[in-house]
């Protein structure tokens, strides 16, 4: 009979919290995102999964290992316990996800028009408009959120995932679940949010600019490039140092010709191992405590806002630039340097052959596309320095 | 306390986006500069060795016993006719 | 002089304790079972290699780190040590296998015919009997086994290597090299221990039942099943949450059609890397004490009879759902219950085979085989939750 | 104490068969029940389905550039001719 | 104001010391020999950038984390810290590495011809003369070495790297960069080291020697030979069952022929990983303050002598067994014996064609080669025993 | 102290190279005895058996997915014909 009591009582219908439910009814619907309508399948289906995980009633998904006075182990931790210390709070999974991401990018386009980070450039004033909007909301006490968690807000608008998981686990770990799934659900959505403010921004005449054609560029370009930014990023901005180090190794390892096989494991195996149990982590802060609260709308309100603006900024920037330029950008690909690589640049090339069907973008694109992904990186290293001394 | 907020979100945007600006503006040219000093060191016909990068890039990719499991392939399917 | 007495003092001969050497003698004997007669070599190979290693006098390979006061490292662990506090005492590693196994499990015949889920839970008798002959032993005094003891013993007769890993480590660590041997060595010798009881027990006109093509199953069925699964668990078992929660993740991965990179990684080089080292760590456990003595001989004898019990408890239960059930199952199918995927499936095929060469029984028996590793996963859910108790 | 391991046995075995039992006849019904309604809501041919998932999976987890190899293979095999 | 003085006080150039510009320097300097003359990439591509990366200022790539008192991580390690202190410090990632190369070498020339062993053992003297170079320039105070440091450095004469880089976290871990280095760069230098030493050495006559074709060798003694060499370490030389053991691991998981799907990926995926981060975690020891230094001048003079002595060792073993045996070896093969697999089997090769354009040496050099990391495998164990002690 | 640097040197010299060549001399007796009894007791026919680990390693690391569609692209080629 107390075998009885004791299977009810842990059970997970008596254990059950209403927060809870609501929680894996969120989980489920980030996997129909992901599932259904292809949102970043990649990362929102472990998200997605480790929330429903994380909010298992009584089945210690993030419980704690417990250890006796001798340091022998009681009780085992629970699996997002684990995963979320050891990759997430000490920085190592985003960092090996930057490492293959950087084994995956190809600088060619960018270094063949290297005034296109200006582009990636322009795009991160999305990112700093939305702090100021986030302390906006604090100031006049419509929302409550710190200088920290401000920042992390607006690291969304960087359209980069890992960036943004990196800078929130350091900056404010406890929004770091509503921070993911915003950064990538926005990231998902590129091709709903980009077109209207592009087209919104632009004549018809500008969408049909046609640019000419990249230049080759030669295997020695593509080694050196990544060291050159390693060495500029050393001196300048060693805040950024640690996204941008491994990205410009995952390249090197890339450009290099000589590690190939190591170039291949950080762009298959490696990543995917490291990408299962970051979406599983991330899920785990998914709990309805951090998740279920006004603080969240003004988050996936402010991403939003974060993504306009910095596309904006990018087409913008573009339309400034061709005031000076000899050789016109078309100011879509301007859209691109919000990163999201490489749906951003896909959508440029989209809405440009609306304008002009013979008027491939693509490769014109992915030079802000990865510039972006730098921008990024670098508005990152700047916000860890600042705020982590405010 | 509040004011402070927005004052510290002011200065993050300011010094932040300076930062950035600064920054990838200077990659700007150091990147240009990069291209035309290294493609002046190193002689390399572009078009050739992007071509052999493509090329060079999935040969070594493809793991030579999956080359060579194809060869077999072949030659199977050709000595079959 | 003095070098010449460390060096002889330091080898193994002038070590080596007649239990160590009997145990290299197991770990060969291990490896022999493994490569030449095909025992389930994936695990046995690295339990073998691992017990071989473990047993090497003076290596260390489980010693513990040593730090000073200060908290740095003076000597460092032995590799087998830092695999099993590491990945087994954690349970990260039979996680990450049942994750992998998800990824690989085909649920198709399953969701075809939904009621051979009830052999896979018929055949989980052998399970708690066999807990019931352990306490048995122990109550005439024959042997000492606490009640932890029993339960995870009887979890060998779940035929499921991980499931039985998972469980033991949790109540009985120091059962764990003898336990998991004896789960891997009588899943390979399904084909040996099952065909005389599925003939017993059944007619030759029962083995020649012949069943109705199994239906087509969609591809939406398959993606909500794993979350069906999951909710229900979540519901109400809680505990078999950690096992049944990553399983159903590995087969969401596979089934969903928008993630296969990271499913592809979960079925080969996650889970070959976690083999290796599940392997050798359990093979650190496989010390003289602990596995030289007569509760190992019990642990086999009980093991031989958890298996034999399931069987026959597969078999009967399909029998009796012949009874009420309009479409006859073939009750040889019954048998594939017990897991051990996908041995026992191609036992039944077989065996029917013998009396109706035209009869191919494998699909059939592959939903009761995948019902079984579910029916195994619940029954450890409940030891963990009432044995903990107890 | 002998007698309560005896005892602790026979309660094992009574609930936990009763709960594997309970838990997978509840999803025998949920099993059938959700494979009702999932096949009513969306409209999919179930046959088509399934080869599209088999082959689905092969395409997929052939990488593209194992694929361009063997195509480039063919290509090089049949241009020899 | 405050956060421009903020941003430049933390900025690279503000906190560069000169030392960490020269080790940039030596950093960029290791990435040319890698990629540009094709020194060992697989290692010295990540050594190289680990050690930019160590050495950005400010970066805090090889911080230790902190935690508060109640064990609350405060702020997270540097990515370099975390892979030295779990895998180098505690050995896993050579062992792991070791476990790969041995999946990956082909015992069968050495079956064919056990006797090419004492060519494997005499190439050892370089390291034994080399340690005692070491403690002489001690003595004569030229450079200051501990007994600890000898033996480390002597073993860069094994031109083998996770030898090295095992044996020297364990004895020196401040040398670890240098001796990695220098272990790696004279390894890519064999083709440049040992044909002038061969020729010195050897007599046209004596390298015209044909040798006799090798016999086909079973699977079975291939299975049974990494079982007897386990037996034979664990019998005798304990201290060196971790590295040979997982050698032999990997090497009978390749030849056993029923866990191919685990060799694949120890060969693959497992290696690869473990490389970039041992070459990363090995870049974080190379610091101004332990790199920048007459020793590793000495170091580096002292390697070069270690493999120089070895190759003459290899090459007179060879000369003298032939004074002896009934079937002469070509004495080229000796100098494979130093290991560098497969670099020195095919210098022997090529060095042999120059004499004899007929005279394929390649598989007959494979036996010794593969003894050589059998030899300085019992070196290094003989070593970690001996001075430990010391 | 000095003197005992070199002395120990010497004594890592001495013990380690007889540690190294008893232990590879030892080795060589074991291996050259194994290999006899080995052939003795397994009856293997060493031509074929090497001839079959080669062609066994090379299928066995080849997944049989890519074999599948090497094939797959050969008859897919042969039936373009
Ligand atoms: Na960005
Ligand atoms: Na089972
Ligand atoms: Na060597």
């Amino acid at each position: 009979m107390e075998s009885l009591i004791s299977l009810w009582a842990s059970s997970g219908l008596a254990q059950m919290q209403f927060d809870q439910l609501i929680m894996m009814i969120v989980g489920l619907g980030l996997l129909f995102l992901a599932i259904s309508k292809g949102f970043e399948p990649l990362l929102l289906v472990p998200i997605g999964f480790g929330t429903i995980l994380a909010n298992v009633p009584g089945a210690g998904f993030d419980a704690a290992p417990v250890y006796d006075a001798m340091g022998h182990m009681q009780s085992p931790g629970g699996l997002l316990y684990y995963i979320y210390h050891g990759g997430i709070e000490t920085g190592l999974f985003p960092l090996m996800i930057f490492m293959g991401v950087g084994a995956m990018t190809d600088f060619g386009p960018l270094l063949a028009n290297p005034k296109t980070l200006l582009l990636g450039a322009a795009a991160q004033v999305g990112i700093f408009t939305t702090v100021l909007g986030a302390v906006a909301l604090s100031h006049f006490g419509i929302l409550d959120f710190s200088i920290r968690e401000a920042a992390s807000i607006g690291i969304i608008g960087g359209a980069d995932g890992p960036t943004a998981i990196f800078v929130t686990s350091k900056l404010a770990p406890d929004l770091l679940g509503a921070i993911a799934v915003a950064a990538y659900s926005y990231m998902a959505m590129v091709p709903i949010i980009q077109p209207p403010i592009m087209r919104a921004l632009t004549t018809p005449a500008e969408r049909q600019i046609t640019m000419q054609q990249l230049r080759p560029v030669t295997k020695a370009e593509r080694i050196v490039f990544p060291l050159a930014l390693l060495v500029l990023v050393a001196m300048l901005l060693p805040d950024a140092a640690p996204l941008l180090g491994m990205f410009c190794f995952g390249n090197l390892m890339r450009e290099c010709g000589v590690v190939n096989r190591l170039s291949d494991t950080a762009q298959n195996a490696l990543i995917n191992i490291v990408t299962i149990f970051l979406g599983l982590g991330v899920g785990s802060k998914m709990s309805a405590e951090k998740f279920l609260n006004p603080e969240t709308m003004g988050i996936l309100a402010l991403g939003a806002v974060a993504f306009c603006i910095g596309t904006a900024s990018g087409v913008l920037m573009a339309k400034l630039m061709n005031l000076f330029a000899k050789h016109k950008v078309n100011p879509l690909i301007g859209a691109a340097g919000v990163s999201a690589v490489p749906m951003a640049a896909r959508v440029a090339n989209k809405v440009g052959l609306e304008s002009n069907p013979q008027n491939f973008l693509l490769m014109h694109a992915m030079g802000p596309n990865v510039a972006g992904v730098i921008g990024s990186a670098v508005a990152a290293g700047v916000m860890i320095n600042l705020v982590g001394g405010m | 306390m509040e004011s402070t907020l927005v004052s510290q979100g002011l200065d993050l945007l300011l010094y932040g986006m300076g930062t950035v600006f600064a920054f990838l503006t200077l990659l700007v040219g150091v990147t240009s500069l990069m291209s035309v000093i290294v493609n002046k060191l190193v002689i390399d016909e572009p078009e050739i060795a992007v071509s052999a990068t493509a090329a060079g890039s999935v040969q070594s990719t493809v793991e030579p016993r999956i080359v060579k499991v194809i060869q077999a392939a072949i030659d199977q399917h050709r000595g079959k006719k």
